[in-house]
């Protein structure tokens, strides 16, 4: 018990000091992304895993955030920290208009609508040229030194943003899995008739989770927008990006709090290095111990209630 | 009014040939109700062993078909036993996450794999009969395009006759159905489900070749068609034979139509829209059967 | 006074008629036998009850609001509250967990819904099992727990279906003696079932649906002397 | 197991590269040169070109090395530190990253594709080590100004444009058969709507109205319905802008579909990607026009040096080079002759030497066809475009008129599909 009370504290001041681990910008790179992958996941495990909607469309949040606030930035001057809130707004409008029709699909037919919403959503804005900057995407102006316009050539900066970003998105999870909402969700994935018996108003519940969830990748999109300082369609709602997400949560343990995190560490360090028969080997082994890390991370989750 | 009408069977030619790439795909996931990812890279595997056959064993497209199917069959059987049973096993009675992530990473391997083994070139069989045309007036229709419709439509109409009329198809239809009621009746799903994976992949052995004919072969046409046959899979109904083959010259006609009024940018976003349309207002899929 | 009432209830499948023109009411405190040859439309009127499903034709009324085609959440918040026949346990979650779904409905925090759930479990005699995930109970403990689920969201009405199927004579006899107790607590059951000595034991009255038609509405014994009701027995091929 | 050699991994990289760190950057050890390259090999339509580039690139450092190396800093050899972006910004960016502070690499080359080298190279320029930016076309990419950005081998899509376009006119004018409409098909990217925005106006100049005008997104699956509907619009000359697939499908189907035009001009690129012709077929890419940066083997391989590229090239790998092996292979040189003025593997010493680089008439130059020389925002604006036609399956310079090899006639306009 009391090992475990310290172990919070202990990771938390591992993350605070781990940059000073890396003498170069490029390591610190690679774990802003893996981070960044992290929150991702943990945002779509609201919806994904805990409520166990499959969605392969998560990009479209992830682009709606990038998008607005990149707009916002470039047309009206508005700092991208409050652009990114627009961002989550428009991403939860979109979670409802995507999600009500989407919600009556059950498994593979809603995975492929949200895959399909996504799409759509890509080719308009690659279709947009004079707002959205059409295919060839969006500069986010360069300030050098910002931190009030989001903005900083060190990529310290962009490292606590995300870790801090990491840590809300722990916290959302963990509120969900201990709360009425998460009870309520869990009852959902498991049988959504058998739960609206007991009075859960399934849609409803459903939609809440959706955005959240949306409103939380979105911010995420903004994030990466400030990183990368260039966003095009095909980056950030490309089919690719929505199925990543996805699959790390899933590989991490969907459903489960620490699942999320670990799957994109694990999927980072090979994927950084670009090798597809890495990817395999590691796609194996955690279908073959899919069962162990969620029966570990199941554990948490009952000693957590 | 020519382009209009060239368009129209244009959107017919093209969609036979989707149609037919999405037939396999409909069956096992009919059958399984897997979200097989690989099925796009399957395509593609399928158009670099025609592209072989044509140029190392000096075959006639048309005349590689019945090799690459039996190749693929096998390929099928295969995939099937080795590789997504026991992945397959481990979830029967939950929606079959694990077979989706599986197949994902097929779909990665097989593409780097083709790119180690066939470099990353585009590839195109060599000779003249793909350039092939018939002229009707205004109209042109290309060998491979008339080709493609008729050997799309005999493949469905083999198929609708298989599975409606031998002992094996009824097992199959049955499984897909219920598996449970079907395994009282003594058919065993494993088996099923190898033939079912297998004969999906055969026909992919034909929609190769047929595609080969319009469109070259690269290490990574299989994400080009693999998400739209899952599209054609759901407009024509999930399972539904004749289906597939509808929901593909729907896609066909929209994509070649909608060009005409359309920029051809939009293209891709019309034939989404109209798929949440459908699944919106017939989650069922234009031709298939309400489920109980 | 009635509690729940159907009146001229009918219900097509394509062009079936599952159930034809059905009326009858269940009265508050009374515990109401609903029996059947198999296929009769028994578990098709609870559906239609419980919202899963609406009428074609006709009214279902529960305590004085008419709640026919309302959402299933709505008509489990105003108690009327059905189990299902293949019971549904949330497999994945513990069977406290299981509980605590239903006593939400009364409690937002958690704590207080964990406690209203033991205590539902205890009286079941689960309580010992509460960490269990769902799914390994035997089929005697998901048919209670299908049943402890329901009675945390205390309701007023209870629907049961076939909650004895399956059972062996001395879970049987333990489960009725559960529904008796529930009973006496003032809970108002109308219950579908199978085996005719409970359904016999634990009845005020009971309704006899045939080809989706009522054909006897009566006190059980006057209803086992029902010629219809013998003949719709022994000319069904069922029991 | 594996997950903890994995860690293991992990923590002895970053242990390394703190190493490394603390050793600073005094140390730029002079008996190897270490440059990085960045090219797509996989995962996108540019993969294939980005191979011929590869193998032309290691060629030239075998040769340079072979020859002695870099002799200013006592035979030091080039080290190639070769990493595949697949087409992917975000790759390219951290693998910048990775090769200047981890790689310790004194210079960049790369990496063919704009969308990729625009923000990659913004990296090189923030950790000011120089870049050499072999042929991608953005404008942007030396308009910023950078300091460490260089492009010796190229000149913004503009240019190509330019150069169909005073084709278009100077064709029209000799043969006194003037194109009168014309078509303008793109790809949907950065780089298709720069050559499009440029031709669009050319266009207008020359008195040739657009009567067709239509993008396309890269790698389309069926791009029928757009030829369909190009046909209808009877265009006079056609103005494509397309990557090796399209082009290919392009093509063919206005072979299939017989869209009668004087003529066809292709953007460089996919037009003159070495699998073009034998992939659409000799009949079919018959007469078709394109730019080129590069004049082909007739007008530019006249040098021992020239031809030892050539046949080393061709011998080992069975096909022939084209603007894209050229261009690579001459920046490697090219770097080269810096590396030699500059005395020095320090990244600074390097961008000093580059920016003074002034080659006339050398055997780089006769190579590539244009003189070398960076003007303030370190671009050369030397380089020009040749307009080549396809004839039974061959490339001939027909423009500028001076480059076309004796015995060669130019056809304009075109026969129909159904006379030839």
């Amino acid at each position: 018990m009391a090992a475990r009370a310290l172990l919070l504290p202990l990771g938390a001041a591992g993350a605070l000091l781990l940059p000073l681990a890396f003498g170069n910008p490029y390591a610190l790179s690679v774990v802003i992304l893996a981070l960044l992958y992290a929150y991702l996941a943990l945002s779509w495990n609201l919806i994904g895993g805990i409520t166990g909607q499959l969605s392969l469309g998560h990009a479209a949040y992830f682009g709606i955030g990038a998008y607005t606030s990149t707009v916002l930035f470039a047309d009206l001057g508005l700092t991208p920290w409050l652009g990114m809130l627009a961002g989550a707004v428009l991403a939860g409008i979109a979670a409802v208009v995507i999600g009500l029709p989407c919600f009556r699909l059950r498994g593979a037919y809603y995975a492929l609508a949200t895959l399909a919403a996504a799409v759509i959503l890509k080719v308009v804005v690659e279709n947009s040229n004079e707002l959205l900057g059409g295919p060839r995407g969006l500069d986010v102006r360069l300030l050098h030194d910002a931190p009030l316009y989001f903005q900083h050539t060190s990529k310290l900066f962009y490292y606590y943003v995300v870790l801090l970003l990491v840590g809300g998105a722990l916290a959302a999870n963990r509120w969900c899995l201990r709360s009425r909402f998460g009870y309520y969700l869990t009852a959902i994935r498991n049988d959504q008739e058998a739960a609206a018996a007991l009075g859960v108003d399934a849609r409803r519940y459903k939609l809440l989770a959706a955005v959240l969830s949306a409103a939380m990748t979105a911010i995420g999109g903004t994030f990466y927008a400030q990183y990368a300082l260039f966003i095009s369609p095909e980056k950030v709602f490309g089919v690719h990006l929505s199925v990543q997400i996805a699959v790390i949560c899933i590989i991490g343990g969907r459903g489960t709090l620490w699942g999320p995190l670990l799957g994109a560490l694990l999927l980072l360090m090979v994927v950084m290095r670009f090798e597809p028969r890495g990817v395999i080997a590691l796609l194996g082994r955690a279908l073959s111990g899919s069962r162990r890390l969620s029966g570990k991370a199941a554990k948490v989750r009952r000693e957590a209630a | 009014m020519t382009s209009i009408l060239q368009a129209l069977f244009d959107g017919l030619a093209s969609g036979a040939i989707y149609g037919i790439i999405a037939l396999g795909l409909s069956l096992q996931f009919g059958v399984m109700k897997i979200i097989n990812f690989a099925h796009g890279s399957f395509l593609m595997v399928a158009m670099y062993l025609t592209f072989w056959a044509t140029s190392l064993l000096g075959l006639h497209l048309l005349a590689a078909i019945p090799l690459v199917v039996a190749v693929l069959y096998l390929v099928g059987w295969g995939t099937q036993r080795w590789l997504i049973e026991p992945v397959y096993r481990k979830e029967a009675t939950r929606e079959p996450i694990s077979v989706l992530i599986f197949t994902t990473g097929l779909w990665i391997f097989l593409d780097n794999l083709f790119l180690v083994l066939a470099g990353p070139d585009y590839r195109t069989p060599a000779g003249d009969w793909a350039n092939g045309v018939f002229v009707l007036g205004d109209l042109i229709f290309t060998y491979p395009q008339v080709a493609g419709l008729v050997v799309s439509v005999l493949v469905t109409l083999l198929l609708v006759l298989f599975m409606r009329y031998t002992r094996l198809g009824r097992a199959i239809r049955a499984t897909g159905q219920d598996r449970e009621a079907a395994s009282v009746l003594g058919i065993d799903s494993a088996a099923v489900y190898r033939t079912s994976f297998a004969i999906g992949l055969a026909i992919l052995g034909v929609a190769g070749a047929l595609l080969l004919a319009i469109f070259p072969v690269d290490p990574f046409i299989g994400d080009l068609f693999g998400v739209r046959a899952f599209i054609i899979v759901v407009l024509g109904g999930i399972g539904s034979i004749g289906g597939a083959l509808a929901g593909g010259l729907m896609v066909g006609l929209i994509e070649s139509l909608g060009a005409q009024f359309l920029p051809i940018t939009y293209s891709e976003a019309l034939i989404f829209a109209i798929f949440l349309a459908v699944l919106y207002f017939r989650p069922q899929g234009l031709f298939g059967v309400e489920r109980a | 006074m009635s509690l729940l009432e159907f009146r001229d209830v009918t219900r097509q499948f394509g062009g079936l008629r599952a159930i034809d023109q059905v009326s009858f009411e269940v009265r508050e405190n009374e515990t109401v036998g609903l029996i059947g040859p198999n296929g009769a439309g028994k578990t098709t009127l609870f559906s239609m009850a419980s919202g899963f499903l609406a009428p074609s034709a006709g009214e279902i009324w529960f305590s004085g609001a008419r709640i026919d085609g309302r959402p299933a959440p709505e008509i489990c918040r105003r108690g009327l509250v059905r189990t299902f026949q293949i019971v549904r346990p949330f497999g994945e979650m513990s069977v406290l967990d299981n509980v605590m779904i239903g006593s939400f409905l009364h409690h937002r925090d958690r704590a207080e819904a964990r406690a209203d759930a033991l205590a539902v479990l205890r009286r079941f005699g689960m309580a010992e099992r509460a960490g269990q995930p769902a799914r390994t109970l035997t089929l005697a403990g998901r048919k209670r727990l299908e049943v402890a689920k329901v009675i945390a969201t205390r309701p007023r009405l209870l629907m049961l279906d076939e909650v004895m199927a399956g059972l062996t004579r001395v879970e049987m006899d333990e489960i009725i003696a559960l529904i008796r107790s529930l009973r006496d607590d003032g809970v108002t059951i109308l219950l579908v079932e199978h085996n005719m000595h409970a359904v016999m034991a634990l009845s005020d009255r009971v309704v006899v649906i045939h080809h989706g038609r009522k054909i006897c509405d009566a006190e059980p014994e006057v209803a086992a002397n029902d010629p219809a009701v013998v003949e719709a027995y022994l000319g069904g091929d069922e029991e | 197991m594996k997950r903890s050699r994995m860690w293991r991994a992990a923590t002895a990289a970053a242990s390394a590269a703190v190493l490394a760190g603390a050793l600073g950057s005094a140390a730029w050890a002079a008996d190897t040169v270490k440059v990085g390259y960045l090219i797509p090999l996989s995962g996108t339509a540019a993969a294939a070109i980005g191979q011929e580039m590869s193998r032309a690139t290691h060629l030239a450092v075998d040769h340079i090395n072979e020859e002695g190396g870099i002799k200013a800093l006592g035979g030091a050899k080039l080290q190639l530190v070769e990493v595949d972006t697949r087409g992917d910004p975000q790759v390219a960016i951290t693998e910048a990253e990775r090769l200047i502070n981890v790689e310790k690499v004194s210079v960049l080359i790369g990496a063919f594709q704009s969308s990729v080298t625009f923000p990659a190279s913004a990296i090189a320029e923030k950790y000011q080590v120089p870049w050499i930016v072999d042929l991608s076309a953005k404008a942007e990419i030396t308009e910023r100004g950078f300091k460490y950005v260089f492009r010796p081998t190229q000149i913004p899509s503009s240019g190509n444009a330019d150069s169909a376009a005073d084709f278009i006119a100077w064709a029209g004018k000799t043969t006194g058969k003037q194109p009168k409409t014309g078509a303008i098909v793109y790809e949907n990217t950065d780089w298709g709507q720069d050559l499009a925005n440029t031709m669009r106006k050319r266009m207008a100049e020359m008195g040739i109205k657009v009567v067709f005008d239509e993008s396309y997104p890269p790698n389309s699956p069926n791009l029928r319905p757009l030829v369909v509907k190009l046909k209808g619009a009877h265009p006079d000359v056609i103005s494509m802008t397309s990557y090796t697939g399209d082009a290919v499908q392009l093509q063919k189907l206005i072979a299939q579909l017989r869209v009668d035009a004087m003529a066809i001009v292709g953007s460089a690129a996919g037009h003159v990607d070495r699998t073009f012709v034998p992939t659409v077929g000799v009949k079919a890419a018959d007469m078709v026009f394109t730019t080129n940066g590069w004049a082909g083997y007739d007008s530019a391989i006249t040098t021992p040096f020239a031809r030892r590229f050539w046949d080393q090239y061709v011998g080992k790998y069975q096909a022939d080079p084209t603007e894209f092996g050229v261009t690579a292979y001459a920046d490697v040189w090219i770097l080269k002759d810096a590396l030699e003025r500059a005395g020095s593997a320090d990244p600074k010493a390097i961008r000093d030497a580059l920016a003074k680089t002034d080659m006339k008439d050398n055997d780089i130059t006769r190579l590539v066809g244009y003189d070398i020389a960076f003007d303030s925002k370190n671009q050369n604006t030397l380089k020009r475009f040749v307009v080549q036609q396809i004839k039974d399956g061959k490339y001939y310079t027909v423009w500028p008129s001076k480059l076309t090899p004796a015995g060669y006639k130019m056809v304009w306009p075109v026969p129909d599909w159904s006379d030839r």
